[in-house]
């Protein structure tokens, strides 16, 4: 190819290209923002509501400048079983998406890594536990529940909750344990790491996005979860979700309250996603490190 | 309109020790009765609730009840289809942790699975109860006859603790807006609402409940098929009935009514939905609900507190008004395990002294005991209307019968109805699709 | 085909606090159809300058070309190139064949039957034919850098990036790609940029070399102009392995005290000197001749330090013997001739094979004596 | 120094034997723990929705059992309109499934492209959020907006655009549900696929750009197939969750109008709690739980989850 | 410190089927201390076999024992190795002090203190000092390939793996490393296994060579025998840059007739010869001379293909003028030695430097003569 063709291909794939990127960053940011809108639009409007005085909570038009009232708020905090089931749930979601993760995430990384027996059917057996509608499993785990003495109990929640969880960790787990290759484990073993050293020094360190987006998953399923707190607890137990309903009355909705309540219940979820925000980008790039 | 502070939630309110002159009610109320009221002190029950009114409105008066007997209460209180869920798992695996606990619809189910305990030996007990002191025949009909199984038993199957009937709303400015009176018969308020709808922009003529369940839109055309002069099961288990004539025009007139001057998906609504339409002003009337609407439509939720009026349920040319009314009852299992207790408790809940209590000095509005709405105290406090218009539909008032089978083809009786609503097909198809559905579920 | 002009690029990382200068304000053109070598220390900025022209980093401040364009806002597709990375960049999931051919469906409207193959020969010439159906990690370091290669020369690109695409192969394999590589630049005519660490490479494969430290540029110019006429210390004992021999020395009328030594400059290298009085003169390993019997012409007496043998040569690491460091330097020696460690030798340094350079800006005072031929074949490229 | 048998022999340290013991065995400790959880978790329910499905009545006393065979089975399929609810809810599952995946896929790969890191966890943490609002408070929330006379979605369709605002609820009950779904569920793909893509290495990338892939063939040829194990379970675990979706749906419809979006975790809760035919709903569960199976291991075994440095 | 000893040792990849032979019944013993270095051509199977040592793969066949103990059943911990990984399996999210410290804090009791000191002065030492806080993906090639090194000689291991751990090394900093590599193995004494393809490295690291191909051993010896005695012809083509010119030929009576010259062989040769008839003579680049003017001596008559001039040398590729095919061979010529490409020239094959091998097997059947002084040597390890 002569130079001046370079020249005129380079012009005319320079104009594409020019046009292109441009038409890709804002298709990007387009959607983004529309998907952005799509989010917080119910989101805005469920805060909203609990921000509003009582009466304007479904009024049309509607009051899109209102005086903000934290009645409702308030109304809550003053409420002592709303924030006992809430601190309840914190330390009942808090403690089962530490321990899932604990019992998962070493057997996503047994499952990934080691040659085992019959590997697919546990995998299927372990995904055999989330395939069951909840609704068909509850009243067999308030049976044993009963006879177990975990009725009503915290220990019996956290167990519930990470039985909702643990499939889930363990195989995204594996998924990422797949994708990390063994040669740096490897490398740990030689320097002297025993397999659990190796494990938790490097293995789980490069498989962090993966257990903090496990982790956030785990979390917000057990903290929305309704069915088996309702069924498996009376008064010691109770987690937060319950209470939420509670502005669902037989004859009236609590409109303000139901969402305030909501609300209230993103937050520590919000919290929780800012506090591991930086590790879920965290991305580790293999390809620097290894040739291949 | 919610009352107390939600949800279940530790155990009495019994602060202990007070002594009665701080009690809601004075113990002596109580103390004239022939009941040996502290025959199981010590003991707790557990009461399984839903969020109702009528738990924030009994609320206060527990400490009477825990002085008085010496046993604690526990709440446990849920919203209705999580109660529900709760409350079948208890039962149907008897573990027995209700002493005490709502019940509604599923009563004849209940029983006939052997789970609901019979009250009548508590009642033949005279350490339990002073028939003199408790006066039965103050409970309305209505609520009595849903407390023996809905007029499958002959047995007290619980004791009616709410009632609630079905009423008219309007908007009076609309109606002097448009000269319109208030509507006596169904053709009457199918015109109000076609000149609601036709002249008023944002405003439909009525609203109503379309959404399937058996508490849901079958409750407002029950009521309808009964004015027409049939009723469920014409004969039982046979026939359902609900392909007779008077059915079919009940739901045509119901289906179209919502159709030509209902909201749009007027066939999903559900009572919420009616009420905040209501509230919101966006709508006419609603044709028949509860009457305990009142409250949600005259507080300062409601944008329409001061031109909401209630009336009674309108009815056919030449029908006979009887409003659907429902009653909630409190009932104990057969493997509960304090039902003594339970029906001491039940017994000192619908008394009159607490009854009348709950509605003068708390916030009840939805008393099972005629004496309440004729006392003129409590009509002057919920307003003369309300109270007049809510007690002469009460006297009026049928109630469902719920049959052992009633969920379920109640359910789909309501899905076929629905479809009616939707517009999926003709009313008249639904309802004999209905009938054929009943019929074979329990000859099936 | 094109050329290749960078102007002014300088490309740091990090943030403005503590960043990183890697490629510090080169400006550079190369020709089309030119075959450029990038040799520097490790760490100078190679890979980063290589990286830049191929898009894959944007320059911190500067202009690229490729042709007459300006290419700054380009990406690598745009820019139309093949690269061999250093660190391979084969794709774990797809297997050698697959791996050689994605830049062709890619790059090229080819079909399957074309570009398979191309693909098979390229692979045969490389000796990985039989490895065609396996995936990257199941292959030895050097077959995996030899798909990375194959990869790139599959391709017709205006360019071709290679960096270090050979340091994990053996000799007589290394040999052979040079020479295909070399082939294959001629056939098709492409600009190339190669970096190597190899000496041999960078003496005999480029056009030529570009040195570069620090991410500052040092030389540019034929591979021999840079051996011989090296503009700085850095390049002189840079280039050429083993390194140039350097002796720090103060001018003391007209003769070099360096330590252990003193050392006559010449008329023509006392002219050039000019007024600096810290020198540094530097002279090739191979230049320097070693005898047993003292001789009117060595310089001086030194101790055998280590002694390396390498086949038709060794190296001998010798010590002035009044030294005072215990710096060593390098002379290369016939390898047959026998010399123990711990002996004393006679060192000659030809007064016309010495460099010397200014010791503090490094910049070279003085360059040796060529014959003539080599002289004008110094600007040739290969 | 010594030999690595005397390192081995010498160290007869109780704590370092006890160290051998755990590493050694370490995939079983690693095991255990897990398959303990399991086990109780799936082989009693399993076991008891088998045994309520084979009886007539419900009875903790297994000799009073009656066993009826298929009859509850039967009955599953004529009266309790299992069938229709296995359609609806392969419907929901596969247009849902595909809304989510590609929007989260889509969402993912834009948002790890955004430059700014800020906007970047702005973005991150707001698309989650839809997951933590609690079903029936979004149901509730959900049926209130969508309302047609007073809710703030038809009423801004209404005024802000040229089209009326469909019934959402009872003309297109199933869409609604699915595009609510959608909000809802997103985050899960979302957040898997992000971090995924954030361990895909950068030179894969360099490599398939030098290599003069436009944007989507690198992400259809190098990108996906790379983070292949992670599309796949992230996709596997949500069609495995939505074929089981309940609160969300059962709050906005309750499975209607009619029984167009009557969804078998629907069915089984009307057929267990309102009917109160437990034999029924744990027949239902039971045939669908053999079938989600059966769909689980087509999957696998087509797609398979071998990971790329396998 | 332990000799390792490797019985039988054969290492398959794969299933059964289509199995790949990686390490083909391998024996070799490795004393105590000892610095070992393989050579082998790409794919021959070093990685392989060192990974083996190091109880990564585990071998298919045979045993290896480290010091008196069977290890097969040892893992990498057990066995007590520092390995230097050719692809450098750096931790990514660690910082280069936390790479390089990572065996230390596994391996063994030492304070913190001591730990930081141990990496600082040896990451001072190979020059990567100022980066100990920056992660490997902010490294260039070769700073990564230290820090790998660095990871592998902080600690005090009986044996260190090295495969090819300075490839991507500047000439300069690979001399250093050389020399601080081996300074580092003689002061600990650790038996060390390394693999190279460079030949300087592995003529003068090693006390002896291990050379492999096809995963079979060809030669075990000391670098110099394997140069000067090379056991086949594979080990004498791979040893020695650039390689050995071999020219096939046909025995007649004495004389080898090879392509585009005869050349008579000594009677020393021809008692060696036996009854071969297919021949290959070997000669080294370095020991064939180029002639200008003809000469009684010279074998033949050859024109000049291509000159790479490397500085003090120039790599002359020729072909004998009445050759039929255009194979060429290289000659070692002094760099100042103007020569021409397509020029004429006289070609000398010194008779005492010329090997003999068996076309077939091989084998070689004929070695060069060398000096006494060298003789003696070639035994000794360095
Ligand atoms: N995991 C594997 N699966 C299949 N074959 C493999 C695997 N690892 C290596 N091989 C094959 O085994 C042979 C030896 O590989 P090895 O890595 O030992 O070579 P090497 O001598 O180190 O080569 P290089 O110098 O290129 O690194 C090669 O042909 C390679 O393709
Ligand atoms: N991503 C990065 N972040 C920070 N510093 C970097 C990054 N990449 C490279 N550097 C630094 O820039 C300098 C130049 O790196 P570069 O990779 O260009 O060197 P190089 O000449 O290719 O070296 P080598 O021969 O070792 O490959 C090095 O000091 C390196 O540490
Ligand atoms: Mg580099
Ligand atoms: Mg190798």
């Amino acid at each position: 190819m002569a130079a001046q063709d370079l020249e005129s291909t380079t012009g005319s794939q320079r104009l594409d290209k020019d046009t292109r990127e441009t038409f890709v960053k804002i298709g990007r940011h387009a959607v983004l923002l529309l998907w952005s809108f799509v989010v917080l639009f119910p989101l805005y409007w469920l805060a909203s509501m609990s921000l509003k005085p009582p009466g304007e909570a479904n009024s049309l038009p509607p009051d899109w400048i209102f005086l903000p009232t934290v009645y409702n708020y308030i109304q809550l905090l003053q409420n002592g079983d709303f924030i006992a089931a809430f601190a309840n749930s914190v330390i009942m979601v808090g403690v089962s998406v530490i321990l899932v993760l604990l019992i998962g995430v070493p057997a996503a990384y047994v499952l990934s890594r080691y040659d085992i027996p019959m590997e697919r059917d546990v995998l299927v057996w372990i995904l055999s536990s989330r395939m069951l509608p909840p609704i068909a499993v509850v009243i067999p785990f308030f049976v044993i529940f009963q006879k177990l003495n975990l009725f009503d109990t915290r220990i019996g929640m956290v167990l519930m909750y990470i039985s909702i969880n643990l499939s889930l960790v363990v195989w995204v787990m594996k998924a990422f344990f797949d994708g990390i290759p063994e040669t740096l484990e490897e490398a740990a073993r030689v320097d002297g790491a025993t397999r659990f050293q190796g494990f938790r020094k490097v293995v789980l360190p490069a498989a962090k996005p993966g257990i903090i987006s496990v982790a956030i998953i785990s979390f917000i399923f057990a903290w929305i979860e309704l069915l088996f707190g309702l069924v498996l607890t009376s008064f010691k137990a109770v987690p937060v979700t319950l209470y939420v309903y509670s502005f669902i009355g037989s004859r009236s909705i609590e409109w303000g309250m139901l969402a305030a309540a909501s609300t209230a219940m993103i937050v520590p979820v919000i919290i929780f996603l800012i506090a591991v925000n930086k590790y879920l980008a965290a991305g580790l790039s293999f390809g620097v490190v290894i040739k291949e | 309109t919610r009352g107390g502070a939600g949800g279940d939630g530790g155990s009495s309110n019994s602060s202990g020790g007070g002594s009665s002159g701080d009690l809601a009610i004075p113990l002596s109320k109580y103390q004239d009765a022939n009941i040996d009221w502290k025959q199981f002190e010590g003991d707790k029950i557990n009461i399984g609730a839903v969020q109702h009114p009528w738990v924030s409105a009994i609320k206060p008066a527990i400490p009477v009840f825990e002085e008085l007997t010496g046993i604690d209460v526990v709440w446990n209180i849920l919203p209705e289809q999580q109660f529900r869920t709760k409350r079948q798992t208890d039962v149907s695996t008897g573990a027995g942790q209700f002493d005490v606990f709502f019940m509604d619809q599923v009563v004849n189910q209940f029983r006939h699975e052997g789970w609901l305990q019979p009250l009548d030996k508590y009642f033949n007990d005279s350490s339990l109860y002073d028939e003199g002191w408790y006066k039965p025949d103050d409970l309305f009909e209505a609520s009595k006859w849903q407390c023996h199984g809905g007029g499958y038993s002959d047995k007290w199957t619980g004791m009616p603790i709410t009632i609630e009937v079905q009423t008219q709303f309007y908007l009076q400015d609309l109606y002097d807006k448009h000269g319109l009176e208030v509507a006596e018969t169904w053709k009457q308020f199918r015109e109000n609402a076609k000149t609601i709808h036709e002249n008023e922009s944002d405003i439909v003529g009525t609203a109503g409940r379309g959404q399937k369940g058996y508490g849901m839109n079958i409750y407002i055309l029950n009521t309808l098929l009964r004015q027409k002069g049939t009723k469920l099961w014409t004969d039982f288990p046979n026939d359902s009935g609900l392909d007779s004539q008077g059915v079919i025009e009940a739901a045509e007139w119901y289906t179209s009514l919502l159709q030509d001057y209902g909201p749009e998906g007027a066939s999903t609504q559900t009572w919420s939905d009616v009420q905040a339409t209501m509230q919101e002003g966006r709508t006419g009337h609603i044709v028949a609900d509860a009457n305990m609407f009142w409250g949600g439509l005259t507080n300062d939720e409601s944008s329409v507190a001061d031109t909401v009026q209630i009336a009674k349920v309108p009815k056919p040319e030449g029908g006979e008004l009887n409003p659907n009314a429902f009653t909630w009852q409190i009932s104990t299992s057969k493997n509960a395990k304090n039902s003594e207790q339970a029906f001491l408790f039940m017994m000192w809940a619908t008394s009159q002294p607490t009854d009348t209590w709950m509605h003068l000095e708390s916030s009840g509005v939805f008393s099972v005991r005629q004496s309440v709405w004729e006392n003129d105290e409590y009509r002057s406090k919920v307003g003369e209307d309300y109270a007049q218009v809510s007690l002469e539909s009460l006297k009026e008032a049928a109630p469902d019968p719920f049959d052992r089978k009633y969920p379920e083809w109640g359910q789909r009786y309501s899905e076929e109805l629905q479809r009616a609503i939707a517009g999926q097909k003709p009313a008249e198809a639904a309802m004999k699709q209905a009938a054929k559905v009943a019929e074979d579920i329990y000859s099936g | 085909m094109a050329s290749i002009t960078i102007d002014d690029v300088t490309k740091r990382f990090g943030d403005s606090g503590n960043s990183v200068v890697a490629v510090d304000d080169i400006s550079l053109e190369i020709k089309d159809g030119e075959f450029v070598v990038f040799v520097g220390p490790s760490g100078s900025g190679k890979s980063t300058l290589m990286r830049t022209v191929a898009g894959l980093e944007t320059q911190s401040e500067g202009d690229i070309y490729i042709g007459d364009a300006l290419v700054n806002q380009f990406g690598p597709r745009a820019r139309d190139i093949a690269m061999v990375f250093q660190n391979y960049a084969l794709y774990p999931n797809m297997t050698v064949q697959e791996n050689m051919s994605f830049g062709l469906k890619m790059s090229t409207d080819l079909s399957k039957e074309e570009i398979e193959e191309q693909v098979t020969s390229a692979a045969e010439m490389m000796g990985i034919g039989n490895l065609l159906d396996n995936k990257p990690g199941e292959l030895s370091g050097g077959q995996q850098q030899r798909v990375a290669l194959g990869r790139a020369i599959v391709r017709d690109p205006n360019v071709f990036l290679m960096d270090e695409p050979l340091s994990n192969l053996d000799a007589k394999l290394r040999t052979t790609m040079r020479t295909e590589i070399n082939r294959l630049q001629n056939d098709l005519d492409v600009t190339t940029l190669y970096v190597t660490h190899d000496q041999t490479e960078a003496m005999t494969m480029g056009d030529r070399l570009v040195v570069l430290n620090y991410g500052e540029l040092q030389q540019v110019g034929t591979p021999l102009e840079c051996f011989y006429r090296p503009a700085n210390q850095f390049v002189a004992g840079f280039i050429g392995s083993p390194s140039m021999n350097f002796f720090e020395g103060h001018l003391e009328g007209g003769t070099l005290q360096a330590d252990g030594f003193d050392f006559d400059l010449t008329g023509q290298m006392q002219s050039s000197v000019e007024n600096q009085n810290e020198i540094v003169l530097g002279i090739r390993p191979e230049d320097i001749t070693l005898h047993e019997r003292a001789n009117v012409n060595y310089e001086f007496e030194a101790v055998v330090d280590v002694v390396e043998p390498m086949g038709s040569i060794s190296y001998v690491y010798l010590r002035p013997r009044t030294q005072e460091s215990d710096k060593t330097f390098v002379v290369e020696a016939d390898g047959k001739q026998p010399i123990t460690e711990g002996e004393h030798i006679n060192v000659k340094i030809p007064k016309e094979d010495v460099h010397l350079f200014d010791a503090i800006s490094g910049e070279t005072i003085h360059q040796r004596k060529l014959d003539s031929d080599t002289e004008v074949t110094l600007n040739e490229p290969r | 120094m010594s030999t690595p048998t005397q390192t081995e022999t010498t160290d007869t340290h109780s704590l370092a034997r006890l160290r051998d013991l755990w590493n050694d065995y370490l995939p079983y400790w690693f095991m255990a723990p897990m398959v303990l959880v399991m086990m109780m978790i799936t082989f009693f329910p399993g076991a008891y929705d088998l045994y309520l499905s084979l009886i007539a009545e419900p009875t903790l006393n297994i000799f009073e059992a009656e066993f009826v065979g298929l009859s509850n089975f039967e009955t599953a399929f004529t009266r309790g309109g299992a069938f229709h609810s296995f359609v609806i809810t392969v419907t929901v599952v596969v247009s849902a499934l595909f809304l989510e995946s590609v929007l989260g896929f889509v969402l993912a790969a834009f948002v790890a492209g955004v430059e700014s890191s800020r906007a970047k966890s702005f973005y991150r943490v707001l698309f989650i959020i839809p997951m933590a609002v609690a079903p029936v408070s979004l149901a509730t929330i959900g049926r209130i907006m969508l309302n047609s006379e007073v809710g703030i979605i038809p009423y801004l369709i209404n005024t802000a655009t040229p089209f009326a605002a469909p019934a959402f609820l009872s003309d297109l009950p199933l869409l609604t549900v699915i595009l609510l779904d959608t909000w809802n569920w997103t985050p899960f793909m979302f957040i898997i696929f992000y971090a995924g893509l954030s361990s895909v290495p950068d030179t894969l990338v360099e490599a398939s750009r030098v290599d003069g892939a436009p944007l989507w063939r690198r992400y259809i040829h190098v990108i996906i197939p790379y983070m292949k194990p992670v599309v796949f379970v992230a996709t596997l675990i949500r069609m495995i969750d939505l074929f089981r979706t309940f609160g969300v749906v059962y709050g906005l419809t309750q499975g209607g109008p009619g029984t167009a979006t009557q969804l078998v975790s629907i069915n089984v809760y009307e057929q267990m709690f309102i009917n109160n035919s437990p034999g029924v709903a744990t027949a239902i569960a039971v045939v669908y739980l053999i079938f989600v199976i059966a769909i689980a291991n087509i999957v696998i075994a087509k797609v398979g989850f071998e990971g790329v440095w396998d």
